[in-house]
């Protein structure tokens, strides 16, 4: 029987070793696995290079400490900087932590392409800016374009709302975000995720992530992302 | 215009410049319906209290297409955020995919109408919104490089000066560029223009403005849009 | 209000020009768009250069019959020769049908790269094999890939099981193939639909196709494919 | 081996090929509980009916994960088929995928093994399954290449003689590659073979065959795997 679920967040991290490239899902905090980041800081693997949207706000939430404890020599993202990204900025500004500024849609991109085989593929965006530097650049049907590489992870943590034993998952809503591609693109796919239901609840056609892409699942009923109710523009 | 866009005050010279709201309102005119739009954060967000009526569908880059108005404390979904990360709602119709999905949606061109605000915007249609400086402190670029190249259409909607009163459109961007060639339109407080072929062609202006005064203001010759 | 629907075949049809690329969803009969294509050899496009999986086979469906008529000069397709694809093969024989021969993955690949923006890429599949002949080869950390470029089309004929106004689209199972990449890369894509539900039917996370990749929906409620029951090897 | 694999007869030489039937058991063996798989149409379709008691998942590249057999006038689905297109059943746990993620899953090795059929196999690995001749007709490809270099592991499941007595087996392929260094393994009638740093070897052999005789119908030098 194919049973992909583990008992605890510490059994989900184990064999994260030193030196590893972590993605993780979540638009801020929406589809980010914020309990399995709590976990890695647990399991100790430092060096790491990561690969998210952000870079965490204030100085409490798990990414923000995983920093902070200086376990991360390098981040791959497209918005690090935003208010209250206190401890980023820091970091960076003392030289202590590495970053791979990345377009959005290109970061989305190059993980996608990494999980589908892709090794490389050229994109219009960025071109004839500061972020073009060092790219290779190449005329097709009269336009430019940059070549850009998959980022490929041994470790991609997920945020998931319903899993089965198989790994197949379904995202809520827009924690759908980067998880999806992210789950494809590492060697070992950890989920932790709101509800677990049994084989075949989740229909055919409803499948998210087919558990293929899944190594782990880990039962995490967390209740859901903090609200954002703030108007300001 | 409609009613809900209040009026800014008249400026000493019997100027009226158009209130942010007025400037997305009258933005908003120009959206037929059945367009899809991506807003960015902030001022451009603006343009969706003016599209009332119309079926105009509205596209966040965090996947979602078909979003509605700003979720209050009745409607709130806790997974469903824009991209400025605050909490919204769907219309009916709505979809959502991935970010790859999103990205190749902008990418692709299928997004009819992307509104950004900027910091320069020059008359060959450059334009920088993404960082003031490369080396002092962090850029954060997000998706406004992807959309600008990618969206059918790019509109600019900002202030017409700085803060401290310095044109923001101009022959060349200072800044460090979003894209290259990118926008075919501006909306400020004070006009509507084209970026076109010999660069800015005015098409509208906010009451009691002369293009005299308007040009005092732009950092790139102007012209009237041929009608 | 927004409303894609059309009341005929012919209307779906209209302003197809000559010379166009159109693209037909399907593997095999499942998800194949029939009755647009019958309304394509009523419309009267002609010299035509073809994108799908198959090249259809026997005499009678349209797709043959659009072969037949001699309105096709090209077609781009992976699976030209099966038991049955005797209009094909005569046509190929005599010269005056050109294939481009492209293995399905890359075949899907470039669709899909055509409908999100990516010009060209770089693949594994067929390097060192005859398909490869005239392609750029690049060595990426140590191994082979070829140079594909995204194929573009101007109409897409797409078969789906559930449609609503705005062209928000579903399939039925394997009926999606094809169609849901094909929808992203013309400029101009017609859907047939079993079944035209209301707006907000297709709740937002089951929608398969956003809406905004498609510009024409006609109602089609032919039942569904021929099944086949052979369990020949 | 299943006692629903019958055995083929013994040859004159008191030699037992094994049947395709059996073949396809031998092969089914050697795919542990919980690989995803994805089998060629025809001999390797075989495979599926002797994995009976495991969960293994059968992969279809147009698009099905969780595949389950071929479908009965009671469990007919007209909108499911088999990369055959053939009518099939899902089992419980399945999805769908349009074809580019499909194809994005075989390319990006998250398939456990691909099994084929071949026409010639090479003893570094090259294979031809796709066409015998560019010139003389016109030649499907299908899926073949790129399961080839994307699955983590491609075996090949053919008779190990061609039907006029030539071996399948050779230094070099003649016929035009369907990928190069692809094969890791082949499950012949007569052996089941590795595909090793210095060619076959050997795994196992047909009841009452010898070394002499498999080298005999096989068109490149074989040993036996060290074990």
């Amino acid at each position: 029987m194919i049973d992909k679920r583990v008992k605890s967040i510490a059994e989900a991290m184990q064999g994260i070793k030193d030196g590893s490239t972590v993605m993780f899902g979540g638009f801020g905090a929406v589809g980010h696995p914020a309990h399995l980041i709590d976990g890695l800081i647990e399991q100790g693997a430092k060096d790491l290079t990561l690969v998210g949207n952000n870079a965490g706000s204030g100085r409490v939430e798990p990414l923000v400490r995983l920093l902070a404890a200086g376990r991360v020599r390098k981040i791959i993202c497209s918005f690090p900087r935003s208010a209250g990204s206190v401890v980023f900025d820091e970091l960076h500004k003392a030289g202590k932590l590495e970053l791979e500024l990345v377009p959005q849609g290109t970061l989305a991109e190059r993980i996608r392409a990494a999980g589908a085989g892709i090794p490389a593929f050229y994109t219009p965006t960025a071109y004839g800016t500061a972020l073009a530097e060092g790219k290779e650049v190449r005329e097709i049907n009269g336009r430019h374009y940059l070549l850009e590489h998959a980022i490929r992870a041994d470790v991609a943590l997920v945020e998931a709302y319903q899993a089965d034993r198989w790994g197949n998952l379904t995202y809520k809503l827009s924690g759908r975000n980067f998880n999806p591609i992210m789950a494809m693109a590492a060697s070992l796919t950890i989920v932790q995720s709101q509800h677990m239901v049994e084989l075949g609840d989740i229909g055919p056609e409803d499948v998210h992530t087919p558990g293929v892409f899944v190594q782990r699942v880990v039962h995490v009923p967390y209740g859901g992302p903090a609200s954002n109710l703030a108007t300001a523009g | 215009m409609t009613a809900t866009a209040a009026r800014a005050p008249a400026t000493a010279e019997g100027v009226k410049p158009w209130s942010r709201a007025q400037a997305a309102a009258r933005l908003a005119q120009d959206i037929p319906e059945g367009w899809c739009v991506n807003l960015g954060i902030g001022f451009p967000l603006l343009v969706s209290n003016f599209v009332k009526g119309r079926e105009v569908i509205f596209q966040s880059e965090n996947g979602i297409i078909g979003m509605g108005g700003l979720a209050t404390a009745e409607t709130i979904e806790p997974w469903l955020v824009n991209a400025g990360k605050q909490n919204v709602n769907l219309v009916k119709g709505a979809s959502i995919v991935h970010h790859a999905d999103s990205f190749g949606m902008i990418r692709g061109g299928h997004i009819d109408l992307c509104v950004l605000g900027a910091f320069e915007v020059a008359a060959d249609g450059d334009f920088a919104n993404w960082t003031t400086s490369l080396t002092d402190g962090v850029p954060a670029v997000g998706g406004a490089m992807d959309l600008a190249v990618g969206a059918k259409r790019l509109w600019i909607i900002m202030d017409h000066t700085s803060k401290d009163g310095r044109p923001k459109l101009l022959e060349r961007c200072d800044l460090p560029l979003t894209a290259p060639k990118a926008v075919t339109r501006v909306y400020t407080n004070l006009a509507v223009l084209d970026v076109g072929p010999q660069g800015f062609e005015v098409l509208d202006m906010a009451p009691g403005l002369t293009m005299e005064e308007l040009q005092a203001k732009t950092g790139a010759p102007l012209r009237r849009k041929a009608s």
